[in-house]
């Protein structure tokens, strides 16, 4: 496929959908899904048919919406002339509600499904990496090429050199999403240079490539799931992003590690890998030109470790995933001791949009150092639970309580939880801060991969970390001592709190523990592990303390050194 | 000048410890000379005074009458010592925690499991004071001012320590001659 | 080949561009204490005992893995890395039950000389007490886990020296323990080769010899080294 | 494995495939996959106990995860496993005498915003509560084994 046959391609597509004047979008994301969306979609079709509109209304299925408590959510559009459709969102829609729905189409929305998109849940969101998110249908690739997809991808093989699309992406500021924040454009820019000779390497025969591109998709922290929405909503903009990057740095090789748990993003990115062969955007002589590129699917297994960089090299080349000490990084020794690229699945989706829109574009969004948007999951005591994405630089405040709407039940908020088991607790009086990687890492917390978890007055703080530590505890991969060790001491301390049996000895202890594991550890999740725990110490140390033993250590105490304690006898 | 007020005192060990302490010797009778010994298992005293200097404590923490006593000495005497590797880490006594984390498995193993005559859990009251849950190591339960480790603590060993504690210093428990556990 | 100089504790020491900041260490008579790295095996950097301060990264860095860089400035034993050595022995004798008194390696045990290097005169951790088994199945050797410290030197042996990986790590974190072949008693493998090697690189008295009671087992980890120099570069045909 | 040629580096792959066909890894498809792809077996031991996705015990009839994440042990999944653990007699990570259901529990199966959840043979069941499980769980077996739900 040239340049040409995708613009023709995306014309036919859109003229098709034109011809449609009407459009009934059902998520089919996992959260809708879980709710019965599937069945609403096939009761709307059924009514649709039956109807006199037969013809004229499309029913497809879409990715993630976003507002998934709400699911599953059906959104109603209608074509305008040389406008972005009209557009009516229902939420909470059963198959029984179908007949409605259709007939409702053209007039009067249904009140009773009726969600209001003029709420600050919409409103305060910026769509970047999830525009096309519940816009298009993710098996279908001319969905995606009518929208603009695979732009980026010939703009990039027709006009720039590799090393002017490193640069673009440097200028647009972007940094890694996976959590540390590594600004991308250095990463690609070091593995570009890279000498695939430098270290020696076993590459197994069948694997040609010197360099590789890994998306990294195993997106394990408990309260997380926007890498899940982003490949099973969206799946062609992370392929582009991986040829992109592929032909940036000039690997000819992709992976894509998926968590098994993820069974319709597997299906999902299989079909769209497929579909992109077809035309000929993956392959040998990508659109004619020199540059080749394959993707391949590597299934994780449960394992959160392996979200660490040199621990996923360990399980694609088939062993037990185990991290290793860095230097050197994978941009140098990566896998089979080639340079390697690892990027997150949300870093890559920014990237055809920063490729179309340009990197001054992208860099005006966000703050001086963050750049963009984040997709973030709202999750636990707040009104709004599901995926939004976000400006940089917007306040916990009004991600909590604007989008948020709040805390319901009438309780009060205690705390937001951002970075899952690396991350940390935020109060209150730190609300106001703008979300960004430095600031974030400042209050003791990280930025993380995006899971927002908010508490209420009713959390327990300490059962809260505890219940970080077990989740570390059982994944640390047991190499390194402090990790391996270190989190199942901090956990059984954390235990004798829960179970009255700490003393002050122990906080001490606990303190001091908590530093080892940081420090000493070998790869972040060790480093990171005692984030929760040092995090509501730091803002909640009074819980820890009204759960010490009221005997305490109380049984006498040490003197000490001999010189003062027996003076006397001297 | 007062003479140093010296206790010994033995939990659940094997008494090796006391062992290897009178394996000093002729120095024996310079301690003699320098500290006066107010309660041990070699001197017949009933009950643990009320002001005592030093304390040595061998053997872990494995019954109720240990948790007792040791919270009646870290309350009586100025400083505390762990005795051995028993008082220091548990030990061989503490082997027993593996088995369980209960004291009822532990008995029905020695006492039923085991034996081939007349197996029966001692159960008469005041006879057998009950285990704790789990043998403990001396600074769990207490404030501990110095280790003395090893299996048992070599007769030099002790001698450096208690020469010091005489002399009114603390004890430079480092390098192998002073700290080798085992 | 060049040669870069660096300091290590304020010492002007040379060192070839590809050596590690422990061999360079080594060479200059300076001593970090290393726990999973062996010389003839491949380094891991997983006992973190050997970590070190290098002027100008704010992480610490594994001495056995990192490599020197000309005008580098290590300080090998400042208070804060003997607070953490302190710790990590420490988390290592509360993990599993390793009680001296009753060991086969007693006196000539790394782990025990590293308790007594760090300082260490009790352990602040309570101890976990695990229930693992002894596998005395194989006719020469066994394996006690409640030993065994996971540094993973007889798995690297058994696979890089003798080449036979029967040995390797089953499960992962605390509940990791090494394992034979498809997790069977070591005496039915039917890929060892009973060659000891095993028993050569264990620090700790987890792999000992049959028979050994307390304090007889004597491991001879140089040999390995000398083995791997013999196998690699053939030098001396007969 | 041929379409990796029989490499090494297709072992988690392969496990995969194992698992899907057998439902759990046994003693015989290790050995298979070992001498197939030339691994040591200690090896293929170790990959296939690092990883939680493989199981090496046989699963029951029915399998009912439910998930510990964040999300959803915050908004009370704790008490769907106890709920599950007292009625059926089985403990979490493990099967029923009987074979007939694997209670199994998860550390996130990414659907937080239904949280709680819990997986039944497949199948989401969002904002779940003890007595709603309980009914969806006691369905799927009485489809099964009609004889028990009579007795």
């Amino acid at each position: 496929m040239n340049f040409e046959e995708l613009t023709q391609l995306a014309e036919r597509e859109r003229a098709a959908q034109h011809a449609m004047p009407f459009q009934i979008h059902v998520c089919a994301g996992t959260g809708c899904h879980a709710a019965g969306s599937e069945m609403v979609a096939k009761a709307l079709e059924g009514e649709v048919a039956r109807s006199t509109l037969k013809g004229k209304v499309l029913v497809k299925c879409v990715g993630c919406r976003g507002l998934c408590a709400s699911g599953p959510i059906v959104e109603v559009e209608q074509q305008q002339p040389n406008a972005e459709p009209a557009s009516v969102l229902y939420a909470h829609v059963r198959p029984e509600d179908a007949p409605e729905v259709v007939r409702s189409i053209g007039g009067e929305p249904v009140e009773r499904l009726f969600l209001d998109t003029n709420q600050p849940f919409f409103t305060r969101q910026l769509k970047i990496v999830l525009e096309d998110c519940g816009k298009i249908d993710p098996e279908r690739i001319e969905d995606y090429i009518a929208r603009g997809g695979y732009r980026a991808l010939f703009k990039v093989l027709d006009e720039m050199t590799p090393s002017e699309v490193i640069d673009e992406i440097t200028h647009s500021g972007l940094r890694g999403r996976g959590g540390a924040g590594f600004p991308t454009g250095l990463k690609w820019a070091t593995v570009a240079k890279a000498n695939p000779q430098r270290y020696p390497t076993y590459v197994p025969p069948g694997v040609q490539s010197q360099k590789f591109v890994i998306c990294n998709g195993d997106e394990g922290d408990p309260g997380a799931f926007m890498d899940r929405s982003v490949m099973e909503g969206d799946p062609h903009r992370v392929l582009e992003g991986m040829i992109i990057a592929g032909y940036a740095v000039g690997a000819n090789q992709g992976y894509i590690y998926v968590r098994a748990e993820y069974p319709l993003a597997v299906k999902r990115l299989r079909t769209a890998i497929r579909q992109a062969q077809r035309v000929g955007l993956l392959g040998n002589n990508i659109a004619g030109t020199a540059f080749s590129f394959n993707i391949d699917i590597r299934l994780g297994a449960g394992a959160f470790v392996c979200g660490e960089e040199t621990a996923l090299i360990a399980s694609i080349e088939g062993g037990r995933g185990l991290p290793r000490p860095r230097p050197p990084y994978p941009a140098e020794y990566g896998l089979w001791g080639c340079p390697t690229l690892i990027n997150n699945v949300e870093t890559l989706a920014n990237i055809a949009p920063i490729i179309n829109r340009g990197a001054a574009w992208f860099a005006s969004i966000g703050t001086a150092k963050s750049k963009g948007t984040k997709v973030f999951a709202l999750t636990g005591q707040v009104k709004n639970t599901g995926l939004i994405e976000v400006p940089m630089g917007i306040t916990l405040r009004e991600i909590v309580f604007d989008i948020g709407g709040g805390i319901p039940n009438g309780r009060k908020f205690k705390a937001v939880q951002t970075g899952g088991p690396s991350g940390g607790c935020i109060p209150e009086q730190y609300l106001d801060t703008p979300v960004d990687y430095e600031s974030l890492t400042a209050l003791g917390s990280i930025m993380g991969s995006g899971g927002l978890i908010v508490m209420d007055d009713s959390t327990d703080m300490v059962e809260v970390a505890r219940f970080f530590m077990e989740f570390c505890m059982e994944e640390s991969c047991g190499k390194c001592i402090p990790c391996r060790a270190g989190t199942a001491q901090i956990h059984h301390i954390l235990t004798k709190f829960q179970t009255g049996r700490a003393t002050m000895r122990d906080l001490r202890l606990l303190e001091e523990l908590c530093d080892v594991v940081k420090h000493a550890s070998l790869c972040g999740l060790g480093q990171s592990a005692p984030n929760p725990v040092l995090s509501t110490l730091r803002y909640f140390r009074h819980e820890y303390e009204a759960k010490l033993r009221s005997d305490g250590y109380a049984y006498g105490h040490a003197n000490g050194a001999a010189e003062e304690a027996l003076s006397h006898v001297q | 000048m007062e003479k140093l007020k010296l206790a010994t005192v033995w939990l659940g060990g094997c008494s090796g410890c006391h062992m290897s302490f009178l394996d000093l010797d002729e120095w024996l009778f310079d301690l003699a000379a320098a500290v006066e010994v107010v309660f041990s298992p070699i001197a017949d005293v009933k009950q643990f005074p009320e002001q005592v200097d030093v304390t040595l404590i061998e053997g872990a923490v494995a019954n109720e009458e240990h948790l007792e006593l040791v919270r009646m000495i870290r309350a009586r005497s100025r400083m505390v010592i762990s005795f051995g590797d028993c008082a220091v880490t548990g030990n061989v006594t503490a082997m027993r925690n593996v088995l369980s984390s209960s004291a009822e498995a532990v008995l029905n193993r020695a006492y039923r499991e085991l034996p081939t005559f007349n197996p029966r859990i001692p159960d008469e009251a005041g006879i057998v004071p009950p285990l704790l849950e789990r043998v403990l190591p001396v600074h769990a339960v207490i404030p501990v001012d110095v280790f003395l480790p090893g299996c048992p603590p070599p007769a030099p060993r002790i001698r450096a320590a208690l020469q010091a504690l005489i002399e009114g210093k603390t004890p430079e428990m480092i390098g192998r001659e002073m700290l080798k556990f085992g | 080949m060049s040669v870069v100089t660096l300091k290590i504790n304020d010492q002007d020491v040379s060192a070839r561009d590809d050596a590690t900041v422990l061999q360079a260490a080594r060479e200059a008579g300076i001593h970090i204490p290393v726990l999973c790295y062996l010389e003839g095996l491949s380094a891991v950097g997983a006992c973190r005992l050997c970590l070190v301060e290098v002027a100008g990264v704010n992480r610490l860095l594994p001495a056995c893995t990192t490599r020197v860089q000309e005008g580098m400035m290590v300080q090998t034993n400042t208070p804060r890395l003997q607070n953490y050595r302190r710790h990590i022995v420490e988390l290592l004798f509360a993990e599993r039950n390793h009680v001296c008194a009753v060991c086969v390696a007693n006196g000539n045990c790394e782990l025990q000389a590293l308790a007594i290097e760090v300082g260490m005169d009790h352990v602040r951790y309570d101890y976990m007490f695990p229930a693992l088994g002894v596998d005395l199945t194989h006719e020469r050797f066994g394996l006690d886990h409640n030993r065994c410290i996971l540094c993973t030197r007889c798995v690297r042996a058994c696979d890089e020296i003798e080449g036979a990986h029967t040995l390797d790590v089953l499960g992962r974190g605390a509940k990791a323990r090494i394992v034979t072949d498809l997790n069977m008693p070591w005496g039915e493998s039917p890929t060892c080769t009973s060659c000891g090697k095993c028993a050569m690189a264990c620090p700790t008295g987890a792999i000992f010899k049959q028979g050994s009671t307390v304090a007889e087992m004597v491991h001879h980890p140089e040999k390995l080294a000398f083995l791997k120099v013999a196998r690699e570069r053939r030098e001396w045909r007969v | 494995m041929r379409r990796y040629g029989y490499q090494g580096h297709a072992l988690i792959e392969a496990l995969h495939t194992a698992q899907e066909a057998f439902g759990y890894l046994d003693d015989f498809t290790l050995r298979y996959i070992a001498r197939q792809l030339r691994l040591p077996y200690s090896k293929v031991y170790g990959v296939a106990t690092f990883y939680n996705y493989f199981t090496l015990k046989p699963q029951g009839a029915h399998v009912c995860v439910v998930c510990l994440g964040t999300a959803c042990y915050i908004k009370g999944s704790p008490e769907l496993v106890s709920a599950l653990e007292s009625a059926y007699k089985v403990k979490a990570g493990s099967t029923t005498a009987d074979n007939a259901l694997s209670l199994l529990v998860a550390r996130c199966v990414g659907s937080c915003a239904l949280a709680p959840v819990a997986v039944l043979d497949g199948e989401v069941i969002g904002k779940a509560t003890p007595a709603v499980l309980l009914e969806r769980v006691q369905q799927r077996l009485g489809a099964a084994q009609p004889a028990e739900v009579a007795s």
